[in-house]
């Protein structure tokens, strides 16, 4: 019984945070996309209009929640928490602070990298029961692009787990040396575009695609519903970005306390930024120049990296 | 990733005739053969963010691949013929500001040389100069317009921004010179409507470095990346032989290499005593005709200059232009280089001050005629791109 | 190219379409019985009338004018090419085995005119709704939903 | 070839020259834009480089300001042009209008003023004596003729006369003309002229002579009268001199009397004389008085004496007996009442208005037929058109086109006339040289009378004085100060402008008037001196009447029918009753600037038909009832703030036009009188919100 | 019907008229200032519907930005000039957007039909045949100022909105006539 009171309240601030995450997010994106496009983003609500993404997420909460006539009705409802979940779950593995992460399991990463692409099935069941067609091609596209994108995501933090011998991330940022950095560059690079493209950012947004497929698999979604999609967007954008800093980065390095968590929080900051940045600069890829870029580019680009860490461990 | 897996999804490819975002239709139908048709219909348009106005396009698609792509339009047909036969000479004008809404401009000017060509006025130099530089200004603009939404059609929403920005520029110059920023009742039969206001030309000569360097920005940002440089090439190829038999004209036959710009080669105004050059593609796909319309906005900046220096004080109307113009009966036809292509206006008078028929010979829509050829065995994907290159307005395509 | 010279190579190139030739307001004009429309066509298209730039047509009362506007890139001229269709029987052959431009450009005066094109693969009305009735360009046209100009003396 | 680059950098791309050859010899230049080996981009490390290189153009730009304008704090200066909701700036009321009057020397100041700035209704300033008609349709529909008539006096001095033979180019620049039909003006003067009479002794009013300076005027015709009628309001003593034994000048002598009754000539000029001008008739200068004589006793002398004798074409036979000039026969005609043409045959030459009074009055003294010859067109003859078509109602044959070839006599007295024909008037630079055909044709006649032309008679007038004139017997004369080479000196009238119309003359006398009256006080004459505006209207296209309602259409002259008028020299047209006058001059739209007169200029330019406007037109209850614009339908084009004739229709700067019901779009009256000095966005209230972030 | 349509209906029926209140405000406060647009972009206007989110005028500040799926959107913009042919879609893209929606004709071709009013057989004549609308906006093309500023409209006219069905709040307002002033927004 407590084990289910504790689940439901983890869930709950597990969820909380997703959605500090999803508001933050969305306002952090508006103002920097704004910048980078010469206009100033949201300033009407709150300084700097930070409380933007409140009234937006108000506003979706008490729009109407559409069931198309031609969708699957079960599925189609069940589809948005069907995607949130995992990526609500991935947060567990991520080390906030120094040496602490809601649960700190020794396969960490492993659980990182495997939860959050059972979404797929989300994406693709959203696409496919909406009954529509351009929610149907942004779910086989998405399906074929997180699939494609799993395997040099995963290779590239095998880099780090070689050099640090575990795979748990709390331990990863308390073995942490500053030239992992150089050395794991490579892997660093691979792991960003590929978590990008598994998040369906800018520039990997082929599922969503605005300009093609109005938008992709949840084009038939709407109120709440579609907000959870945006949320788990913007939750995995943030796993996302505390993760890589936390493997790629260091995290805290070591060090404790608020000083610690502060540390960590900028670098996943500028992560987020970067992801945001790169995703307002480019055009968007087409399927086939996605595939090229996982197999022909990326893959060998981590299997590279191996290769580099293989031959540095045992000079260590 | 292929959807002829999937054999749920079948369509009917007939007739849809409910005008969707979204088709909702799924039948499954069997081929005369027995197998079944493995084909999904996606029906694009008529209200969808990369159609560039109401364009619908009935896509059939295998996958990804478009294997028939049929627009159909006239959503934006408003009868600007029809009206046209009602008003009189002067009152068509403001008529012709909306149907190239991109280019108000080039539509005023067509239309005004058919009338001047009908009734006999000869257009004071000064005016034919301002016509240039407005003309070439526009240009700017609507190239501006053609290449940033094919950036946003990539998904390159920034670089559409960047672009807006240069437009957005010439659009204030329009707003100072006759005070409206899209349609602008600025070329009238006989000249032009308004005098330029003090330190217009020294403005632009101000800003045209500007314009070069963020222009310059943007061709970096967008056709030097390599994303966007494969979403382009190899896109939507059109042949020359072809461009010409389908009647194709400005930058989508100049991106096929089919050097023919009416400027150049059946020149009309002052443009022989301009030195400017015509950029040619050679693959005809839609990377060239997009490289087209930047370089052209390059000569056109070029143009703008010299008709700055060139341009002398004078009269900017024709004397004794009467208010009600009634010419003498008959038909005229006079096309200008659009930046679209060669945008022609044929009128018919019987005498009366009002046109017995008037007809827009509308380049867009002579070049959207290509897109179910070009689109075809392109992905998806590529249809906005193709759509994109062929750069309808469809006030123009549909009047 | 001046229109002269144009005429001069015309009659060289094509005898019999040199009394259909006359020039009005500086354009050359080639005035056909529609029988010969296609023949005359081609022999434009041969002469050097490579572009197909408009098809378009004139109510004229009893007989529809069609009008086709050619244009040379070589000569850097252009002619047109007209012939009267009887209002009874709107029937003309069609230019798209010549120029595949014609296709859009039939297909609306086919819209807006009613004029039946001969061998026209696709004939059907463009700009407006399949389900319209009446051809609004023809002078006659009339329809309640139309609010007609207040007329001013 | 110019290859530009396509970074901005000014190196060449090396993109190939002229990738597709063009079929045609000429040499084209042109760029190829296909950069297929500019250095791979293709490439692993180039599409990297192309990655950052874009991400440092975003980052550049975003560290760069922003554009964004905060709207509803900080507002774009619009254009100062920019079209926005269209506003009037005032509407005709019932209200006064104003009444252009002043007295003369700083006349044409007012004139010149009220011209640039857009306030002269067209038929004051088409006027070439800028009379002010609409007072006097403003005065006439009140129902205060004697105003009317003293308003129009003023500068049009015999409104009675000028009322009868005035060319009207006020009517021409009417408003009216777009609307249905011109107001008819110069009815009006003669109507306000026939009011009059009833009051004329109670209101005649003696001009006070209050300087002792003194003028001469010699010549007692249009121009002459309006000089000395100036120079006595200003309180000098005129005199005026005629040779005739009646004065008038050329409305005497040379205006059929079927258009200017003889009664009405001489009313007008005794007013005149009633008020205070000394005229006297059958004295000749030169002849009788030496001018030295004149310049000792006068202060000043202003030579008016007009044209006096016709010029005629020297082709072979033009001595011959029967052959005359238009102004002797004139002469007879309207002095004898006999031109010595009953029962004969007249060919007249020449194509203007003197022409045609020729062939009325041989008409009407006894000529059996009577034709015009002349070499213009039909539609280009310089006469004005109703004369001719009136003449052609009574029967006289014109034959234009045709040139004076040879006058054929029998034994010295004219037989005939042989024609040729004429294809062109003017050469391409617009001067006069005839470019005959080859065609000829024959005329019997009797006689011919040239009315080609005409000029003055000054050498017995200036001998003896300082003045000279030149080889064509012209007097050399300033054509803006209408000062001789003596300074005590003026002229004005047809002496200086040539054949003209009689109320051009006026203008000039006016003008002399004010050269003398500042040489008489010492003034400078240029100095301040205004040159006359000549304003360009244009002829407004007339309107189609058939759908017009009668009570809108001009009222139309009562006229005698044709074949009662070429009987006699009675008059032809036969005036308005009290009634006609008043509706007609209630038609006055009162043009005045910056309001709204309801012209409906604006209404029938819209092309979205968006403007409705109505007028009452009824006399004392002019109004405009309904100004409504459906600013639903305005496509703000501007094309009708670009007609108002007033510029009381105007585009504001107002672009805020939010409404939550359609019916509030329609802007009535009220609401397009409504101020919007204050919503035009401007920049004044601007935050500097953009550069506080910026700083953050 | 949404489920806030029937907490509204609850709380109507039930008597709670403060927390209804409360939650009115509230409510209209989050609508109003989150009016996502569907741009019904179809002629002249689309280009300053265009322009009105970038660089220089920047709808985002006011949180309104545009998003092509009327599934997602709270206010159609109708921007350009409608015909028979395509008042249909339009009419069907209206019907797929979510509750609660409004509607904003902008520029006289959505308003009237405004320069094609007359004489033209294939154009509506204004989009209030087909859609309810809310706010019209005159110009041809309006600025894309006078779009923001119909976006204050509306929100005043949000203000008098409900979540309860078929009720009206009680709110100091009148209806704006144009030029009454600065409407609207705070500046950053």
């Amino acid at each position: 019984m407590t084990g289910y009171v504790g689940g439901l309240v983890f869930g709950l601030s597990g969820g909380m945070v997703i959605a500090l995450a999803a508001l933050f997010g969305v306002w952090w994106e508006r103002k920097v996309a704004g910048r980078i496009q010469m206009r100033l983003g949201p300033t009407e609500i709150g300084p700097a209009g930070v409380f933007q993404a409140l009234a937006d997420t108000i506003k979706l909460l008490l729009k109407e929640d559409i069931t198309p006539r031609q969708a699957d009705k079960k599925l189609f409802r069940v589809a948005p928490f069907l995607v949130f979940t995992p990526i609500a779950m991935s947060l567990v593995v991520i080390p906030f602070a120094n040496g602490w992460a809601p649960l700190d399991t020794s396969v960490g990463m492993l659980f990182y990298l495997a939860v959050p692409a059972v979404s797929v099935i989300g994406i693709l069941i959203a696409g496919f029961s909406s009954g529509n067609t351009y929610a149907t091609l942004g779910g086989i596209r998405g399906a074929a692009q997180m699939i494609s994108y799993e395997l040099p995501r995963t290779l590239s933090v095998l880099a780090i787990a070689i050099l640090a011998g575990t795979l748990a991330p709390v331990e990863v940022m308390a073995r942490y040396e500053w030239w992992w950095f150089p050395v794991s560059l490579l892997g660093f690079i691979v792991f960003f575009i590929s978590s990008v493209a598994e998040l369906n950012r800018a520039p990997f947004n082929i599922p969503e695609a605005d300009s093609e497929l109005v938008a992709g698999y949840f084009a038939d979604y709407s109120g709440i519903r579609w907000a959870i999609f945006m949320m788990s967007e913007y939750g995995g954008i943030v796993a996302t970005s505390y993760f890589g800093a936390a493997i790629f980065l260091g995290g805290s390095q070591g060090i404790g306390g608020v000083l610690g968590v502060l540390l960590i929080f900028l670098k996943a900051i500028l992560l987020i930024t970067v992801i945001i940045w790169v995703g307002w600069t480019f055009p968007r890829f087409r399927s086939d120049q996605l595939l090229t870029l996982a197999w022909k580019v990326l893959t060998p680009m981590a299997l590279v990296q191996i290769v580099i860490v293989g031959v540095i461990i045992p000079w260590l | 990733m292929n959807a002829s897996s999937i054999d749920r999804i079948t369509s009917d490819a007939g007739e849809v005739d409910a005008v969707t975002l979204k088709i909702t239709e799924r039948t499954k139908k069997i081929a005369t053969d027995g197998t079944p048709v493995d084909e999904l219909v996606v029906n694009v348009g008529p209200s969808h963010p990369s159609t560039h106005g109401v364009c619908r396009v009935i896509t059939h698609v295998d996958g990804e691949i478009v294997t028939k792509a049929e627009p159909v339009i006239g959503y934006l047909h408003r009868g600007v013929e029809k009206i046209a036969e009602n008003r009189t000479y002067l009152q068509v004008v403001p008529l012709t500001d909306r149907l190239d809404y991109v280019g108000s401009m080039y539509t005023n000017w067509a239309y005004s040389r058919s009338v001047e060509r009908l009734a006999g006025i000869r257009v004071p130099e000064r005016a034919e100069y301002l016509r240039v530089i407005t003309c070439e200004m526009q240009r700017m603009a609507s190239h501006m317009m053609s290449l940033g939404s094919t950036s946003g059609d990539s998904g390159a929403t920034t670089a559409f921004i960047y672009s807006f920005d240069i437009r957005e520029r010439v659009i204030e110059f329009f707003e100072d010179l006759c005070g409206s920023r899209l349609t602008y009742n600025y070329v009238r039969p006989g000249g032009v409507s308004m005098e330029v206001p003090d330190g217009w030309f020294d403005d632009i000569l101000a800003w045209l470095p500007i314009a070069r360097q963020s222009l310059s920005e943007l061709d970096r940002l967008f056709f030097g990346n390599h994303i966007a440089r494969g979403r382009l090439k190899g896109i939507g190829v059109l042949s020359a032989e072809d461009a010409v038999s389908w009647g194709a004209s400005g930058p989508v036959a100049r991106g096929s290499g089919v050097n023919w710009d009416l400027r150049k080669h059946d020149t009309y105004s002052v443009y022989p005593r301009f030195d400017f050059d015509v950029p040619i593609g050679s693959n005809g796909d839609a990377y060239d005709r997009a490289r087209c319309r930047l370089f052209e906005v390059y000569e056109s900046m070029r143009i703008i200059e010299q008709a700055i220096e060139q341009i002398e004080p004078g009269p900017i109307k024709a004397d004794g232009i009467p208010r009600l113009i009634a010419p003498r009966p008959g038909d005229a036809y006079d096309h200008i280089e659009s930046a679209r292509g060669s945008l022609g206006v044929y009128l018919v008078s019987d005498g009366s001050p009002r046109p017995y028929r008037m007809k827009v010979r509308s380049p867009a829509f002579c070049n959207l005629a290509l897109l179910p050829m070009l689109a075809e065995g392109h992905t998806l994907s590529d249809l906005v791109i193709v759509l994109g290159s062929l750069d309808p307005v469809f006030g123009e395509v549909d009047r | 190219m001046k229109i002269n010279e144009l005429r001069e190579h015309l009659c060289a190139q094509y005898p019999d379409l040199c009394p259909l030739f006359s020039i009005e307001f500086g354009d050359g004009v080639l005035l056909v019985e529609c029988g010969q429309l296609l023949g005359a066509a081609s022999d434009l298209r041969d002469l050097g009338f490579d572009r197909l730039g408009m098809v378009t047509a004139v109510d004229r009362g009893e007989t529809f004018e069609m009008v086709y506007r050619l244009t040379s890139r070589s000569m850097s001229a252009g002619i047109f090419l007209k012939c009267e269709v009887p209002r009874d029987n709107p029937v003309i052959q069609s230019l798209t085995s010549l120029w595949p431009a014609a296709n859009w450009h039939e297909r609306e005066v086919y819209d807006m005119f009613g004029i039946e094109f001969e061998g026209h693969p696709d004939m059907r009305r463009i700009l407006l709704p399949p389900e319209w009735e009446g051809y609004p360009l023809r002078k006659d046209y009339e329809d309640e939903r139309i609010i007609h100009r207040p007329d001013y003396i | 070839m110019a290859v530009r680059s396509n970074d901005g950098s000014g190196a060449p791309p090396n993109g190939h020259i002229g990738a597709l050859e063009h079929e045609s010899d000429s040499v084209l230049l042109h760029i190829n834009v296909s950069d297929e080996d500019r250095g791979g981009v293709g490439g692993f490390v180039d599409s990297w480089k192309s990655v950052f290189a874009g991400m440092k153009i975003t980052a550049v730009r975003a560290m760069g300001p922003t554009k964004t304008v905060q709207y509803p704090h900080e507002k774009y200066a619009v254009s100062p042009r920019w079209r926005g909701a269209l506003a009037l700036k005032g509407v005709l009321g019932r209200d006064e209008i104003p009444i252009i009057r002043d007295e003369s020397p700083v006349y044409n100041a007012v004139i010149r003023d009220l011209y640039d700035r857009e306030r002269l209704p067209p038929c004051v300033g088409n006027c070439p004596a800028n009379v002010d008609a609409r007072g006097q349709n403003y005065y006439l529909a009140e129902g205060m003729t004697a105003e009317a008539y003293e308003l129009v006096r003023e500068r049009n001095i015999m409104p009675g006369v000028l009322g009868r033979i005035c060319h009207h180019p006020c009517e021409s620049a009417c408003r009216r003309n777009y609307y249905d039909e011109p107001m008819a003006i110069r009815p009006l003067h003669r109507f306000a002229y026939e009011e009059y009479a009833d009051v004329r002794e109670e209101r005649v009013k003696v001009f006070e002579q209050t300087r002792d300076q003194q003028v001469a005027v010699i010549g007692s015709g249009p121009s002459g009268l309006a000089a000395a009628f100036d120079l006595m309001a200003l309180g000098y003593r005129v005199v005026v001199y005629e040779k005739e034994r009646a004065p008038g000048g050329a409305l005497f002598s040379g205006v059929p009397s079927y258009r200017l009754p003889r009664d009405v000539l001489s009313t007008e000029i005794n007013g005149l004389v009633d008020m205070g001008l000394d005229l006297r008739v059958g004295i000749e200068i030169g002849k009788d008085v030496p001018i030295d004589h004149l310049l000792g006793e006068f202060d000043a002398v202003l030579i008016a004496g007009g044209l006096q004798t016709s010029r005629i074409i020297p082709v072979p036979g033009h001595d011959a007996d029967g052959v005359r000039g238009a102004l002797d026969f004139l002469k007879d005609a309207n002095w004898k009442g006999d031109a010595g043409v009953k029962g004969k045959r007249v060919l007249v030459i020449g194509g203007g208005n003197v022409a045609v009074d020729v062939a009325r009055c041989a008409l009407r003294t006894g000529a059996t037929e009577v034709r015009l010859a002349c070499l213009e067109g039909d539609d280009e003859m310089p006469c004005h058109p109703w004369e001719i078509e009136e003449a052609v109602d009574e029967g006289v044959i014109a034959m234009c086109s045709m040139g004076p070839h040879e006058v054929l006599t029998t034994d010295g007295v004219v037989s005939g006339m042989k024609m040729r024909e004429c294809l062109s008037v003017f050469d391409e630079m617009g001067r006069f040289a005839p470019n005959y055909g080859e065609d000829y044709a024959e005329v019997e006649c009797e006689t011919v009378v040239f009315a080609t032309g005409t000029a003055p008679v000054l050498h017995d007038l200036v001998a003896g004085s300082d003045l000279v004139l030149n080889e064509r017997g012209i007097l050399p004369v300033d054509g803006t100060l209408f000062t001789t080479v003596m300074p005590n000196v003026f002229a004005c009238g047809e002496v200086v402008t040539g054949p003209g119309s009689a109320i051009g003359s006026i203008a000039t006398g006016h003008e002399a008037a004010t050269s003398i009256h500042r040489y008489l006080s010492g003034a400078s004459l240029s100095e301040n001196r205004t040159d006359r505006p000549v304003p360009v209207y244009e002829n407004y296209q007339p309107a189609r009447l058939d759908g017009v309602e009668e009570s809108r259409k001009r009222v139309k002259m009562p006229m005698a029918r044709p074949e009662d008028r070429r009987k006699d020299f009675r008059q032809v047209e036969t005036g308005f009753t009290h009634l006609e006058a008043v509706n007609e001059a209630a038609r006055c739209l009162r043009c005045q600037s910056e309001v709204c007169v309801g012209c409906t200029f604006c209404a029938r330019t819209c092309p979205d038909y968006a403007i409705q406007v109505q007028r009452v037109d009824d006399p004392g209850q002019r109004a405009i009832t309904r100004y409504d614009l459906d600013l639903s339908k305005c496509s703000f084009c501007g094309l009708c703030a670009e007609q108002c004739p007033t510029n009381a229709l105007t585009h504001t700067g107002q672009y805020e036009l939010s409404f939550f019901h359609r019916d509030l779009m329609v802007f009535d009256h009220d609401e397009m009188l409504r101020d919007c000095g204050g919503t035009r966005a401007t920049g004044a209230d601007a935050h500097t919100q953009a550069d506080a972030e910026e700083a953050s | 019907m949404a489920l806030v349509d029937k907490l509204g209906a609850a709380l109507d029926s039930s008597g709670g008229g403060i927390i209804l209140t409360t939650v009115d405000s509230l409510a209209d406060w989050a609508r109003g200032k989150s009016l996502w647009s569907m741009p019904m972009g179809t002629a002249c206007c689309a280009m300053e519907l265009i322009a009105g989110s970038f660089s220089k005028f920047d709808f985002d500040r006011h949180g309104t930005f545009p998003r092509p799926d009327p599934r997602h959107v709270d206010v159609m913009i109708v921007a350009g000039t409608i015909t028979r042919k395509m008042a249909p879609a339009v009419k069907r893209i209206y019907e797929q957007m979510a509750e609660p929606k409004w509607v904003i004709a902008m520029g006289n071709c959505a308003v009237s039909g405004g320069i094609f009013y007359y004489d033209s057989y294939s154009v509506i004549r204004g989009v209030d045949e087909i859609l309810p609308v809310d706010v019209y906006i005159a110009g041809c093309p309006p600025r894309p100022e006078s779009m923001q500023d119909a976006v204050f409209q509306l929100r005043e006219k949000i203000a008098t909105e409900s979540i309860a069905p078929g009720k009206k709040r009680e709110v100091e307002f009148s209806l704006p006539m144009p030029g009454a002033g600065v409407r609207g927004g705070d500046a950053e």
